[in-house]
Protein backbone atom coordinates (compact mmCIF):
# COMPACT_ATOMS: atom_id res chain seq x y z
CA UNK A 1 0.00 0.00 0.00
CA UNK A 2 1.33 3.04 -1.06
CA UNK A 3 0.74 6.83 0.46
CA UNK A 4 0.98 7.79 4.26
CA UNK A 5 -1.12 7.97 6.79
CA UNK A 6 -1.36 10.57 10.11
CA UNK A 7 -0.42 8.92 13.27
CA UNK A 8 -2.06 11.04 16.57
CA UNK A 9 -1.14 9.84 20.30
CA UNK A 10 -3.57 11.18 22.87
CA UNK A 11 -3.05 11.57 26.88
CA UNK A 12 -0.16 9.19 28.68
CA UNK A 13 0.88 7.65 25.42
CA UNK A 14 1.54 10.86 23.73
CA UNK A 15 3.62 11.94 26.37
CA UNK A 16 5.58 9.50 26.52
CA UNK A 17 5.70 9.04 22.92
CA UNK A 18 6.91 12.47 22.74
CA UNK A 19 4.57 14.06 20.19
CA UNK A 20 0.84 13.88 19.32
CA UNK A 21 1.15 13.81 15.52
CA UNK A 22 3.21 12.52 12.71
CA UNK A 23 2.64 11.45 9.30
CA UNK A 24 4.10 8.69 8.33
CA UNK A 25 4.97 6.21 4.67
CA UNK A 26 2.82 3.42 4.38
CA UNK A 27 5.52 1.56 2.56
CA UNK A 28 3.82 -1.15 1.54
CA UNK A 29 2.25 -2.04 4.80
CA UNK A 30 -1.54 -2.91 4.96
CA UNK A 31 -2.65 -3.15 8.65
CA UNK A 32 -2.37 -1.08 11.82
CA UNK A 33 -0.58 -3.71 13.31
CA UNK A 34 2.12 -3.53 10.47
CA UNK A 35 2.69 -0.06 10.40
CA UNK A 36 3.20 0.36 14.02
CA UNK A 37 5.80 -2.59 13.75
CA UNK A 38 7.62 -0.84 11.35
CA UNK A 39 7.81 2.71 12.86
CA UNK A 40 8.76 0.40 16.17
CA UNK A 41 11.79 -0.95 14.37
CA UNK A 42 13.01 2.65 13.17
CA UNK A 43 12.26 4.18 16.77
CA UNK A 44 13.55 3.44 19.65
CA UNK A 45 11.22 5.40 21.99
CA UNK A 46 8.08 4.54 20.04
CA UNK A 47 9.01 0.91 20.61
CA UNK A 48 10.15 1.31 24.66
CA UNK A 49 6.24 3.12 24.67
CA UNK A 50 4.96 -0.18 23.46
CA UNK A 51 6.40 -2.52 24.38
CA UNK A 52 5.47 -1.18 28.27
CA UNK A 53 2.75 -2.30 30.39
CA UNK A 54 -0.86 -0.95 29.64
CA UNK A 55 -3.76 -1.45 27.47
CA UNK A 56 -3.50 0.50 23.89
CA UNK A 57 -6.66 1.32 21.76
CA UNK A 58 -7.10 2.31 18.61
CA UNK A 59 -8.69 4.39 16.23
CA UNK A 60 -9.15 4.54 12.06
CA UNK A 61 -10.77 7.28 10.61
CA UNK A 62 -11.98 8.37 14.47
CA UNK A 63 -14.19 5.04 14.36
CA UNK A 64 -12.47 2.18 16.88
CA UNK A 65 -10.84 -0.25 15.49
CA UNK A 66 -8.23 -3.11 16.06
CA UNK A 67 -4.97 -3.59 14.86
CA UNK A 68 -6.35 -6.22 12.17
CA UNK A 69 -7.65 -2.78 10.60
CA UNK A 70 -6.32 -2.42 7.24
CA UNK A 71 -4.85 1.11 6.32
CA UNK A 72 -5.51 2.93 3.70
CA UNK A 73 -4.18 6.46 1.57
CA UNK A 74 -4.54 9.75 3.83
CA UNK A 75 -5.92 7.61 6.73
CA UNK A 76 -5.96 8.94 10.46
CA UNK A 77 -4.59 6.64 12.91
CA UNK A 78 -5.22 7.34 16.66
CA UNK A 79 -3.35 5.53 19.55
CA UNK A 80 -4.57 6.01 22.98
CA UNK A 81 -5.39 4.66 26.64
CA UNK A 82 -8.55 2.86 27.78
CA UNK A 83 -10.96 6.51 27.87
CA UNK A 84 -11.48 7.71 31.41
CA UNK A 85 -14.20 10.50 30.59
CA UNK A 86 -16.97 11.80 32.89
CA UNK B 1 -42.35 2.24 26.00
CA UNK B 2 -39.14 1.42 24.34
CA UNK B 3 -39.50 2.81 20.70
CA UNK B 4 -42.41 5.55 21.41
CA UNK B 5 -40.60 7.99 20.24
CA UNK B 6 -38.73 7.64 17.02
CA UNK B 7 -34.52 8.58 16.79
CA UNK B 8 -36.38 11.85 14.35
CA UNK B 9 -39.06 12.75 16.26
CA UNK B 10 -36.86 12.74 19.55
CA UNK B 11 -34.04 15.16 20.10
CA UNK B 12 -30.82 15.43 20.44
CA UNK B 13 -27.96 17.80 21.35
CA UNK B 14 -24.23 16.79 22.14
CA UNK B 15 -21.49 19.62 22.77
CA UNK B 16 -17.88 19.37 23.53
CA UNK B 17 -16.82 22.54 25.17
CA UNK B 18 -14.10 24.09 26.81
CA UNK B 19 -16.37 27.20 28.32
CA UNK B 20 -18.89 26.32 31.17
CA UNK B 21 -22.62 25.26 30.68
CA UNK B 22 -26.12 26.66 32.02
CA UNK B 23 -27.95 23.26 33.84
CA UNK B 24 -30.68 25.70 34.42
CA UNK B 25 -31.03 26.79 30.33
CA UNK B 26 -30.40 23.33 29.11
CA UNK B 27 -33.28 21.81 30.83
CA UNK B 28 -35.44 24.69 29.73
CA UNK B 29 -34.19 24.03 26.20
CA UNK B 30 -35.00 20.29 26.54
CA UNK B 31 -38.29 20.74 28.03
CA UNK B 32 -39.20 23.23 25.38
CA UNK B 33 -39.08 20.11 22.71
CA UNK B 34 -42.10 18.16 24.03
CA UNK B 35 -45.39 18.67 25.90
CA UNK B 36 -45.15 14.60 26.31
CA UNK B 37 -42.75 15.11 28.83
CA UNK B 38 -43.23 13.79 32.22
CA UNK B 39 -39.99 13.54 33.83
CA UNK B 40 -36.25 14.79 33.45
CA UNK B 41 -33.29 12.48 34.62
CA UNK B 42 -29.86 14.27 34.79
CA UNK B 43 -26.53 13.87 36.17
CA UNK B 44 -23.40 16.50 36.53
CA UNK B 45 -20.41 15.40 37.31
CA UNK B 46 -18.02 17.85 39.05
CA UNK B 47 -14.19 17.70 39.85
CA UNK B 48 -14.03 15.76 43.62
CA UNK B 49 -11.62 17.53 45.77
CA UNK B 50 -9.54 15.43 48.60
CA UNK B 51 -6.07 14.19 49.23
CA UNK B 52 -4.63 17.92 47.53
CA UNK B 53 -6.39 17.38 44.14
CA UNK B 54 -6.41 21.09 42.86
CA UNK B 55 -7.41 20.56 39.18
CA UNK B 56 -8.45 18.20 36.51
CA UNK B 57 -6.93 18.41 32.79
CA UNK B 58 -9.51 16.25 30.34
CA UNK B 59 -8.15 16.17 26.53
CA UNK B 60 -10.12 14.27 23.99
CA UNK B 61 -9.83 13.81 20.81
CA UNK B 62 -11.85 16.27 18.49
CA UNK B 63 -14.48 15.09 16.36
CA UNK B 64 -14.36 11.69 17.39
CA UNK B 65 -15.41 12.86 20.87
CA UNK B 66 -18.76 14.19 19.63
CA UNK B 67 -18.97 11.36 17.82
CA UNK B 68 -19.08 9.21 20.15
CA UNK B 69 -21.04 11.10 22.58
CA UNK B 70 -23.84 11.46 19.39
CA UNK B 71 -24.10 7.35 18.76
CA UNK B 72 -24.61 7.25 22.15
CA UNK B 73 -26.95 9.50 22.40
CA UNK B 74 -28.75 7.68 19.57
CA UNK B 75 -28.56 4.46 21.29
CA UNK B 76 -30.16 5.93 24.67
CA UNK B 77 -33.28 7.25 22.36
CA UNK B 78 -33.58 3.48 20.66
CA UNK B 79 -33.35 1.83 23.69
CA UNK B 80 -35.42 4.11 26.15
CA UNK B 81 -39.19 5.61 25.58
CA UNK B 82 -37.16 9.61 25.65
CA UNK B 83 -38.69 12.85 24.35
CA UNK B 84 -35.06 13.99 24.05
CA UNK B 85 -31.36 13.85 25.37
CA UNK B 86 -28.27 16.28 26.50
CA UNK B 87 -24.87 15.27 26.47
CA UNK B 88 -22.30 17.88 27.12
CA UNK B 89 -18.72 17.45 28.23
CA UNK B 90 -16.19 19.83 28.73
CA UNK B 91 -12.31 19.66 28.45
CA UNK B 92 -9.25 21.69 29.32
CA UNK B 93 -8.35 22.99 32.66
CA UNK B 94 -11.16 22.52 35.40
CA UNK B 95 -10.62 23.20 39.20
CA UNK B 96 -12.07 21.59 42.48
CA UNK B 97 -16.05 21.96 41.99
CA UNK B 98 -16.47 22.46 38.56
CA UNK B 99 -18.84 20.84 36.42
CA UNK B 100 -17.17 18.64 33.96
CA UNK B 101 -20.22 16.79 32.31
CA UNK B 102 -24.00 17.08 32.27
CA UNK B 103 -26.42 14.27 30.59
CA UNK B 104 -29.72 15.35 30.52
CA UNK B 105 -33.16 11.98 29.42
CA UNK B 106 -36.42 13.60 29.17
CA UNK B 107 -39.40 11.04 28.86
CA UNK B 108 -42.93 10.59 29.71
CA UNK B 109 -42.35 8.30 32.37
CA UNK B 110 -39.79 8.43 34.70
CA UNK B 111 -38.55 5.33 34.89
CA UNK B 112 -37.35 5.49 31.51
CA UNK B 113 -35.40 8.84 32.07
CA UNK B 114 -33.67 7.71 35.45
CA UNK B 115 -32.66 4.59 33.07
CA UNK B 116 -31.31 6.66 30.06
CA UNK B 117 -29.68 9.10 32.32
CA UNK B 118 -27.47 6.18 34.11
CA UNK B 119 -27.23 4.22 30.61
CA UNK B 120 -25.66 7.65 29.51
CA UNK B 121 -23.01 8.30 32.55
CA UNK B 122 -21.85 4.97 32.70
CA UNK B 123 -21.22 4.05 29.11
CA UNK B 124 -19.65 7.32 28.93
CA UNK B 125 -17.24 6.75 31.34
CA UNK B 126 -15.37 4.44 29.12
CA UNK B 127 -16.85 4.90 25.72
CA UNK B 128 -16.07 8.46 24.78
CA UNK B 129 -12.33 9.18 23.88
CA UNK B 130 -11.81 11.94 26.70
CA UNK B 131 -8.74 11.50 28.85
CA UNK B 132 -8.52 13.02 32.92
CA UNK B 133 -5.38 14.08 34.01
CA UNK B 134 -5.17 14.91 38.00
CA UNK B 135 -2.89 17.77 38.93
CA UNK B 136 -2.55 17.95 42.77
CA UNK B 137 -0.92 21.20 44.99
CA UNK B 138 2.31 20.18 45.63
CA UNK B 139 2.73 20.18 41.38
CA UNK B 140 2.23 16.70 40.72
CA UNK B 141 0.26 15.48 38.03
CA UNK B 142 -1.22 11.70 37.41
CA UNK B 143 -3.04 9.96 34.52
CA UNK B 144 -6.31 8.57 35.95
CA UNK B 145 -6.36 5.26 35.45
CA UNK B 146 -9.87 3.63 33.58
CA UNK B 147 -11.23 1.62 36.74
CA UNK B 148 -12.54 -2.09 36.49
CA UNK B 149 -16.15 -0.61 38.00
CA UNK B 150 -16.84 1.78 35.16
CA UNK B 151 -15.92 -1.04 32.68
CA UNK B 152 -18.49 -3.15 34.39
CA UNK B 153 -21.03 -0.76 34.78
CA UNK B 154 -20.69 -0.07 31.41
CA UNK B 155 -20.76 -3.60 30.08
CA UNK B 156 -23.69 -4.28 32.24
CA UNK B 157 -26.13 -2.16 29.94
CA UNK C 1 -19.46 3.33 51.00
CA UNK C 2 -23.06 3.72 53.10
CA UNK C 3 -22.53 5.48 56.23
CA UNK C 4 -19.65 7.66 55.02
CA UNK C 5 -21.72 10.77 56.14
CA UNK C 6 -23.33 11.05 58.99
CA UNK C 7 -26.75 13.08 59.01
CA UNK C 8 -25.17 15.83 60.91
CA UNK C 9 -22.79 16.39 58.27
CA UNK C 10 -24.70 15.48 55.04
CA UNK C 11 -26.57 19.14 54.03
CA UNK C 12 -30.79 18.76 53.98
CA UNK C 13 -33.05 20.84 52.13
CA UNK C 14 -36.92 20.13 52.28
CA UNK C 15 -39.19 23.01 50.53
CA UNK C 16 -43.18 22.65 50.24
CA UNK C 17 -44.51 25.89 47.95
CA UNK C 18 -46.54 27.14 45.88
CA UNK C 19 -44.47 29.19 43.54
CA UNK C 20 -41.59 28.18 41.14
CA UNK C 21 -38.23 26.92 42.16
CA UNK C 22 -34.54 27.33 40.00
CA UNK C 23 -32.74 24.21 39.22
CA UNK C 24 -29.29 26.29 38.49
CA UNK C 25 -29.61 28.27 41.74
CA UNK C 26 -30.56 24.77 43.96
CA UNK C 27 -27.76 22.58 42.32
CA UNK C 28 -25.72 25.44 42.96
CA UNK C 29 -26.55 25.77 46.24
CA UNK C 30 -26.21 22.24 46.78
CA UNK C 31 -22.62 21.46 45.46
CA UNK C 32 -21.60 24.64 47.44
CA UNK C 33 -21.96 22.70 50.67
CA UNK C 34 -18.54 19.85 50.00
CA UNK C 35 -15.71 20.08 47.89
CA UNK C 36 -15.99 16.10 47.95
CA UNK C 37 -19.37 16.16 46.16
CA UNK C 38 -18.46 14.14 42.42
CA UNK C 39 -21.66 13.78 40.91
CA UNK C 40 -24.93 15.37 41.14
CA UNK C 41 -28.16 13.18 40.24
CA UNK C 42 -31.42 14.82 39.99
CA UNK C 43 -35.24 14.47 38.84
CA UNK C 44 -37.81 16.80 37.95
CA UNK C 45 -40.98 15.97 36.94
CA UNK C 46 -42.95 18.13 34.75
CA UNK C 47 -46.67 18.38 34.27
CA UNK C 48 -47.11 16.48 31.54
CA UNK C 49 -49.75 17.27 28.67
CA UNK C 50 -51.97 15.40 26.20
CA UNK C 51 -55.35 13.82 26.06
CA UNK C 52 -56.39 17.55 26.46
CA UNK C 53 -55.22 17.79 29.78
CA UNK C 54 -54.88 21.81 30.83
CA UNK C 55 -53.77 21.60 34.26
CA UNK C 56 -52.51 19.62 37.22
CA UNK C 57 -54.05 20.59 40.82
CA UNK C 58 -51.76 19.31 43.65
CA UNK C 59 -53.11 19.91 47.34
CA UNK C 60 -51.21 18.88 49.98
CA UNK C 61 -51.14 18.29 54.04
CA UNK C 62 -49.57 21.26 55.23
CA UNK C 63 -47.22 20.33 58.06
CA UNK C 64 -46.87 16.55 57.24
CA UNK C 65 -45.86 16.95 53.79
CA UNK C 66 -42.87 19.02 55.07
CA UNK C 67 -42.60 16.39 57.93
CA UNK C 68 -42.99 13.25 55.54
CA UNK C 69 -40.04 14.63 53.11
CA UNK C 70 -37.65 15.35 55.66
CA UNK C 71 -38.01 11.85 57.07
CA UNK C 72 -37.73 10.65 53.43
CA UNK C 73 -34.59 12.81 52.43
CA UNK C 74 -32.84 11.99 56.15
CA UNK C 75 -33.58 7.85 55.29
CA UNK C 76 -31.77 8.19 51.81
CA UNK C 77 -28.75 10.16 53.74
CA UNK C 78 -28.75 6.67 55.76
CA UNK C 79 -29.04 4.59 53.09
CA UNK C 80 -26.82 5.86 50.74
CA UNK C 81 -23.35 7.47 50.64
CA UNK C 82 -24.49 11.28 50.29
CA UNK C 83 -23.15 14.35 50.83
CA UNK C 84 -26.38 15.86 50.46
CA UNK C 85 -29.97 16.03 49.11
CA UNK C 86 -32.65 18.38 48.08
CA UNK C 87 -36.25 18.04 47.80
CA UNK C 88 -38.76 20.43 46.69
CA UNK C 89 -42.46 20.14 45.99
CA UNK C 90 -44.78 22.23 44.44
CA UNK C 91 -48.64 22.68 45.08
CA UNK C 92 -51.49 24.71 43.50
CA UNK C 93 -52.50 24.65 40.01
CA UNK C 94 -49.47 24.25 37.54
CA UNK C 95 -49.62 24.48 34.00
CA UNK C 96 -48.69 21.64 31.00
CA UNK C 97 -44.94 21.96 31.05
CA UNK C 98 -44.82 23.42 34.66
CA UNK C 99 -41.95 21.80 37.08
CA UNK C 100 -43.91 19.86 39.82
CA UNK C 101 -40.88 18.52 41.77
CA UNK C 102 -37.30 18.24 41.79
CA UNK C 103 -35.02 15.83 43.72
CA UNK C 104 -31.10 16.38 44.05
CA UNK C 105 -28.58 14.05 45.42
CA UNK C 106 -25.24 14.58 45.62
CA UNK C 107 -22.36 12.04 46.91
CA UNK C 108 -18.66 11.33 45.90
CA UNK C 109 -19.45 8.44 43.33
CA UNK C 110 -21.70 8.51 40.75
CA UNK C 111 -23.96 5.18 41.92
CA UNK C 112 -24.38 6.82 45.64
CA UNK C 113 -25.90 9.98 43.55
CA UNK C 114 -28.38 8.16 40.92
CA UNK C 115 -29.55 5.34 43.06
CA UNK C 116 -30.50 7.70 46.07
CA UNK C 117 -32.53 10.30 42.98
CA UNK C 118 -33.89 7.13 42.29
CA UNK C 119 -35.16 6.12 45.58
CA UNK C 120 -35.90 9.59 46.65
CA UNK C 121 -38.39 10.03 43.52
CA UNK C 122 -40.12 6.25 44.06
CA UNK C 123 -40.47 7.00 47.77
CA UNK C 124 -41.85 10.62 47.27
CA UNK C 125 -44.71 9.35 44.82
CA UNK C 126 -47.12 7.27 47.47
CA UNK C 127 -45.22 8.49 50.60
CA UNK C 128 -46.05 12.25 51.18
CA UNK C 129 -49.21 13.50 51.23
CA UNK C 130 -49.93 15.28 48.25
CA UNK C 131 -53.04 14.56 45.83
CA UNK C 132 -53.23 15.68 42.11
CA UNK C 133 -56.42 16.05 39.80
CA UNK C 134 -56.07 16.20 36.48
CA UNK C 135 -58.14 19.58 35.04
CA UNK C 136 -59.09 18.83 31.02
CA UNK C 137 -59.84 21.55 28.70
CA UNK C 138 -63.71 20.33 28.43
CA UNK C 139 -63.48 21.87 31.93
CA UNK C 140 -63.92 17.99 33.43
CA UNK C 141 -61.82 17.38 36.29
CA UNK C 142 -60.52 13.80 37.85
CA UNK C 143 -58.41 12.97 40.96
CA UNK C 144 -55.52 10.61 39.81
CA UNK C 145 -55.67 6.97 41.56
CA UNK C 146 -52.77 5.56 42.97
CA UNK C 147 -51.34 3.78 40.95
CA UNK C 148 -49.79 -0.01 41.63
CA UNK C 149 -46.87 0.19 39.71
CA UNK C 150 -45.75 3.51 41.91
CA UNK C 151 -46.77 1.27 45.46
CA UNK C 152 -44.24 -1.21 43.82
CA UNK C 153 -41.57 0.92 43.15
CA UNK C 154 -41.76 2.48 46.56
CA UNK C 155 -41.98 -1.21 47.90
CA UNK C 156 -38.70 -2.21 46.25
CA UNK C 157 -36.36 0.09 48.33
CA UNK D 1 -61.94 9.83 76.63
CA UNK D 2 -62.93 12.94 76.96
CA UNK D 3 -62.01 16.03 74.99
CA UNK D 4 -62.17 17.07 71.07
CA UNK D 5 -60.00 16.31 68.32
CA UNK D 6 -60.16 18.53 65.03
CA UNK D 7 -60.84 16.03 61.74
CA UNK D 8 -59.48 16.58 58.76
CA UNK D 9 -60.21 15.13 55.30
CA UNK D 10 -58.33 15.66 52.12
CA UNK D 11 -58.69 15.29 48.05
CA UNK D 12 -61.30 13.19 46.72
CA UNK D 13 -62.22 12.39 50.39
CA UNK D 14 -62.59 16.13 50.92
CA UNK D 15 -64.97 17.00 48.19
CA UNK D 16 -67.37 13.95 48.60
CA UNK D 17 -67.70 15.07 52.83
CA UNK D 18 -68.17 18.37 51.65
CA UNK D 19 -65.76 19.60 54.30
CA UNK D 20 -62.30 20.35 55.31
CA UNK D 21 -62.40 20.29 58.65
CA UNK D 22 -64.61 19.46 62.05
CA UNK D 23 -64.25 19.47 65.61
CA UNK D 24 -65.69 16.17 67.13
CA UNK D 25 -66.11 15.31 70.89
CA UNK D 26 -64.45 12.45 72.05
CA UNK D 27 -67.63 11.53 74.17
CA UNK D 28 -65.59 8.34 75.80
CA UNK D 29 -64.08 6.88 72.49
CA UNK D 30 -60.73 5.45 72.64
CA UNK D 31 -59.39 4.87 68.98
CA UNK D 32 -59.59 6.37 65.38
CA UNK D 33 -62.17 3.45 64.35
CA UNK D 34 -64.51 3.36 66.96
CA UNK D 35 -64.63 7.79 66.51
CA UNK D 36 -65.10 7.69 63.04
CA UNK D 37 -67.96 4.63 64.01
CA UNK D 38 -69.92 6.97 66.17
CA UNK D 39 -69.18 9.84 63.62
CA UNK D 40 -70.76 7.53 60.86
CA UNK D 41 -74.27 6.57 62.76
CA UNK D 42 -74.82 10.67 63.26
CA UNK D 43 -74.16 11.32 59.50
CA UNK D 44 -75.58 9.89 56.63
CA UNK D 45 -72.87 11.46 54.18
CA UNK D 46 -70.03 10.15 55.99
CA UNK D 47 -71.25 7.27 56.37
CA UNK D 48 -71.97 6.73 52.99
CA UNK D 49 -68.23 7.82 52.30
CA UNK D 50 -66.59 5.74 54.10
CA UNK D 51 -68.89 2.42 52.74
CA UNK D 52 -67.88 3.44 49.78
CA UNK D 53 -65.09 1.77 47.19
CA UNK D 54 -61.35 3.01 48.40
CA UNK D 55 -58.46 2.68 50.82
CA UNK D 56 -58.92 5.36 53.15
CA UNK D 57 -55.39 6.04 54.96
CA UNK D 58 -55.16 7.84 58.19
CA UNK D 59 -52.68 10.59 60.38
CA UNK D 60 -52.84 11.30 63.77
CA UNK D 61 -51.09 14.27 64.71
CA UNK D 62 -49.79 14.06 61.02
CA UNK D 63 -48.28 10.73 61.56
CA UNK D 64 -49.59 8.20 59.19
CA UNK D 65 -51.67 5.72 61.57
CA UNK D 66 -54.35 2.79 61.84
CA UNK D 67 -57.67 2.76 63.01
CA UNK D 68 -56.31 1.35 66.30
CA UNK D 69 -54.72 3.82 66.75
CA UNK D 70 -56.14 5.73 70.25
CA UNK D 71 -57.22 9.29 70.52
CA UNK D 72 -56.29 12.12 73.21
CA UNK D 73 -57.88 15.71 73.57
CA UNK D 74 -56.61 17.61 71.06
CA UNK D 75 -55.12 15.35 68.76
CA UNK D 76 -55.30 16.19 65.08
CA UNK D 77 -56.98 13.41 63.05
CA UNK D 78 -56.64 13.51 58.92
CA UNK D 79 -58.42 10.57 56.76
CA UNK D 80 -57.54 11.06 52.92
CA UNK D 81 -56.96 8.65 50.05
CA UNK D 82 -53.69 6.75 48.60
CA UNK D 83 -51.06 9.72 48.28
CA UNK D 84 -50.32 10.42 44.75
CA UNK D 85 -47.23 13.13 44.99
CA UNK D 86 -44.34 13.60 42.70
Amino acid sequence: MSGTVTVLYFAALRERVGRSREVVSLDGVMTVGAMLMSRRDNDAVLDAVFSGPGTVRVAVNKILADFEAPLHDGDEVAFFPPMTGG
Amino acid sequence: MAGLHSEAEASLRVLVQESPFDVGTEMACLLAGSIHIGGLGSFLGVVRGGNGLVALSLEHYPGMSEQMLTKLASEAIRRFALCGCTIIHRFGRLLVGEPVVLVLAAAPHRADALDATRFLIDRLKTGAPFWKSEEFSDGRCRWIESRVEDEEAAAGW
